[in-house]
């Protein structure tokens, strides 16, 4: 946990914390529908509101549009219908060249990890750190105290075919916090994951939020959703069927 | 963008140039051999109009003198042609050299100078060379126009076949050239293309973790640059080590064919060359790479 | 279930159903060692049998060699050291040209999905189908078939990237079970489906199970293999460390 | 292999040549332009020899005769050249038609015939044609031995210059073919390695679920040969329609370049051009698999 105060100890969040009842995102009557041979409408009059530092269970059967939602949110699509702001900032309005910036704000872990093959697995993490320009020394000391939070400090170098589903996944969520995002959403994150190490990544995330950082995970894992107690909003078929603080799976 | 980004791009890549080394090396050969077609198709080109300017320096205007013209007033006729704008050089032939050269260029079909020695048909004449074979007709056309001038003689017929068939020359060399030029850019950007496009999906990841547009292009752009510079060097290599075998082996075998051996025309070839193909391989890639950026 | 039964009413596994005791796979004194920059021990002195129509579980945390066991059982690798078995014939002495039969006999989900991106869901299914030169017919009945079960059937002219993560996993479960395998070896079969979609996963298996077909399934549903009482398998760090008839997790 | 597994390949074929289109189509294009390339260099090559052979053709030896030989005898020597192996025209030259050439020849340097008709030095003479330019020197030698026979003349030098130039020429335009075939070659097939690498992910899937090589193979090949044939067609249908122009161009400004029109020839290189491509096309992409389908 040490290695986590060091990564996470910014004055940001200390700032953060004051003023938590911010919202964060916020989506109103938001649609998304894939154009294609058939239209398929992944989401129909989104509406909902997470705050600064929130942490939000998104769950939902498979095709629901949970992972869609996300998509959403880190900008890669833009809603068919409606309107979503982050920080207050309108994403369907945001310019081309202010996306990667405001990417840069938010971890993402993606459900089909999207690694760099490529790459080794320090190098895969150090990439969102260089893309900021962190100088070599930073990046030197901050990715492999990430990598060792997620038990992979000794595959660092090997390239992410090396490494088994589960490892992989815990470098995609090691890339999503290591720059110390405002914002992590994570798409199942623990889908490869056994329940040990998938609590251990999930005290992991619920450590940063106490920190101030917003959560948004979307995830499978109904005994972690029911243990940890936090908002849950339910997804089917493209609506909102729950939204219950507190909830259950 | 400040130092380290930039030592970021150089090491990514190179990184790139090792890691995906069949890739880079396949679009490095094609790189080489489209730059290698492309400059032996300009040395053709030039080698041909080399031989065009020369065989044209050899057409040359005979001015024959009126039987009534002295030696004296012959002679003395030589500034008036060297006034003509247009002629280079000229060269008195009186009748008694006229036939000795007529002989020799009967080559044995018979002794005409023993035979003619008191009855020489031959006129004085002059021999005028042009700056530019173009001229070579208008020069025949002024010199008529001169005092004492009997009539001119420059090739009717074959200098002008000769001249449309050197200016034929130069503008289909023009063509080729062209032409294999867009063949090799051609084939060297869509080699650049096919190697950024397989690498899409790395792409589309590195946007949505939040690399800038340049953060991204820049390492493919110094790789492309690599390829493109490598290949070319290869291309300039090979280039210049055949066409040394090929100037020696044409000095040993057909040594009266003119060859172009100016090391400053090669040297300008090769350096267009190395432009061409670091230019290409550079901006090839960052053009490829401006499909895939938009995620 | 009647499509169930129409795809594996199969005169072969009636005659299956007499010999049920047979070995199915005998692996002995198995290792595998990855090479690289550091040697990595995967599997480490495994010696296991699994019967014929036997339902198998593996578990283990991420990176225990789950799904390099699997990996060998369809001779995708060979053991570093030892011998493996699959219906008496041994794998690693399978001359190239018999893989491809080989293979043919199990169906296999995998981890990571590997579906053919530039087919169609219709396409990918049918692959293995046209591989072993089934009529067109005959594919046009079963393909839809499989799908319509596993709850896709509506999706299948769509490409994989058009589908959400667990609607992938479902393909590759069709493509698994469409040729009516005798084997099936399944990496972690619903790690991307919410639990509802996973039991019923989980039935069609049990289903195909039934009807003489072994089943060697990789998971870190813990609930599922407490419900199923099936035979588990623990692996960590490459070595087993439990086995146990009608097991939990 | 069934009718219905053909019938999977071809249709594998033609879809994967849908879905992957700008692979196909770069790789169509690189085939494209290679085999336009090489057929270019080929038909420059062609052309080159062409116009060596007709340089040749117009070499003759000239049978110069003694002067006491009387212009019956002359006349009567005919046959005796014509036996000589390799002489393919004898043509009879009295020393009258000599002198009026030699007086055309020199295109106005003076009234030779008028001044010298009564003491005509010229002898009588043979042209002969040989059957091969390689011939002449040999042809000059045997009629050395003839009986009145004075001199042979057949441009000594000029004619050896001549001869080792369509020599060399002849040898520097099979390397030419040589080397920008091996270059199409190396081209086509490293696009095709290009667009098979990029697609070894699927292949290695195929693979694992239990798909033959053959199977997997098959459509790659006709695939490889779709490509290569329609790039061969593209190239083939250009250089047609260039080399029609250019032949068109040549009739109209130079005419007096003989060049290659016959359509045999043509259609040969035609021929061998889309052999190549669809060879290429497909025997590239099978022998590329290869490395992918040891999974
Ligand atoms: N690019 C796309 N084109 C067309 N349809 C799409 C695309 N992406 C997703 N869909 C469809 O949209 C719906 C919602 O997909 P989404 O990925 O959001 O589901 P999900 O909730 O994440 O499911 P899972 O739990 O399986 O990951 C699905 O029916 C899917 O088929
Ligand atoms: N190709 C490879 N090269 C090197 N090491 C490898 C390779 N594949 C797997 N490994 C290593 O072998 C070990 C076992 O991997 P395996 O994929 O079998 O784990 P697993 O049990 O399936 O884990 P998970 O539950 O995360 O999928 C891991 O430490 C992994 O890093
Ligand atoms: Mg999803
Ligand atoms: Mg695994």
């Amino acid at each position: 946990m040490l290695v986590l105060y060091y990564i996470i100890s910014n004055t940001r969040y200390n700032q953060l914390y004051k003023d938590v009842v911010i919202k964060m995102i916020q989506m109103f009557n938001v649609s998304k529908t894939y154009e294609g041979d058939v239209l398929v409408k992944a989401l129909d009059d989104i509406s909902l509101h997470i705050k600064k530092g929130e942490f939000v269970f998104i769950v939902g059967p498979s095709g629901a549009g949970k992972s869609t939602l996300m998509r959403l949110m880190i900008r890669e699509e833009v809603p068919s219908k409606g309107q979503i702001m982050v920080e207050g900032r309108s994403l369907p309005r945001l310019r081309q060249r202010e996306i990667p910036h405001y990417r840069r704000k938010i971890g993402t872990v993606f459900q089909d990890f999207k690694l760099l093959m490529d790459r080794t697995i320090f190098e895969n993490v150090a990439f969102t750190l260089e893309a900021i320009e962190t100088s070599r020394s930073e990046i030197k000391a901050r990715v492999p105290s990430v990598l060792e939070l997620v038990g992979l400090k000794d595959k660092m170098s090997c390239y992410p075919h090396q490494l088994s589903g589960g490892q992989q996944q815990r470098v995609c969520i090691a890339r999503a916090i290591v720059n110390d995002p405002l914002l992590i959403i994570a798409d199942e994150p623990t889908g490869n994951l056994d329940p040990e190490t998938s609590r251990e990544i999930m005290n992991i995330l619920l450590a940063i939020n106490k920190r101030g950082t917003t959560i948004v995970t979307a995830t499978h894992d109904k005994e972690m959703v029911d243990l940890m107690k936090k908002r849950v909003i339910a997804l089917s078929s493209g609506r909102i069927v729950r939204d219950e603080e507190r909830g259950g799976y | 963008m400040n130092l380290s980004s930039i030592q970021y791009s150089l090491r990514d890549a190179l990184r790139s140039f090792r890691r995906n080394k069949f890739m880079s090396i396949a679009s490095m050969a094609t790189v080489a051999i489209s730059l290698l077609i492309l400059g032996s198709a300009w040395l053709l080109v030039l080698n041909a109009n080399f031989l065009a300017t020369k065989m044209e320096s050899e057409l040359e205007v005979n001015v024959y003198l009126l039987k009534e013209v002295t030696r004296e007033q012959a002679l003395n006729m030589k500034p008036e042609f060297e006034k003509i704008t247009g002629v280079a050089e000229v060269i008195f032939v009186s009748k008694e050299d006229g036939l000795k050269l007529l002989e020799d260029r009967m080559d044995g079909e018979g002794k005409i100078q023993e035979a003619m020695a008191d009855a020489n048909p031959l006129p004085d004449r002059y021999r005028l060379k042009a700056d530019n074979a173009d001229l070579v007709p208008q020069i025949a056309k002024d010199v008529e126009l001169i005092q004492g001038v009997e009539s001119v003689r420059y090739g009717q017929g074959m200098v002008e076949k000769l001249l449309s068939f050197t200016h034929w020359l130069r503008t289909a060399g023009l063509v080729v050239i062209f032409a294999v030029g867009l063949a090799a850019v051609f084939l060297i950007a869509t080699t650049i293309r096919l190697t950024v496009f397989s690498r899409r999906r790395e792409i589309g990841i590195m946007k949505l973790v939040g690399a800038t547009n340049g953060y991204i292009r820049r390492p493919f752009f110094l790789e492309g640059m690599l390829i493109g510079l490598t290949g070319a060097l290869i291309a300039v290599g090979c280039l210049h080590l055949f066409y040394s075998q090929l100037v020696k082996n044409i000095s040993l075998t057909v040594n009266f064919l003119p060859v172009l051996t100016d090391m400053n025309i090669l040297l300008n070839i090769y350096k267009n060359l190395l432009l061409m193909g670091t230019f290409l391989g550079a901006v090839g890639s960052a053009i490829s790479l401006r499909r895939f950026l938009k995620v």
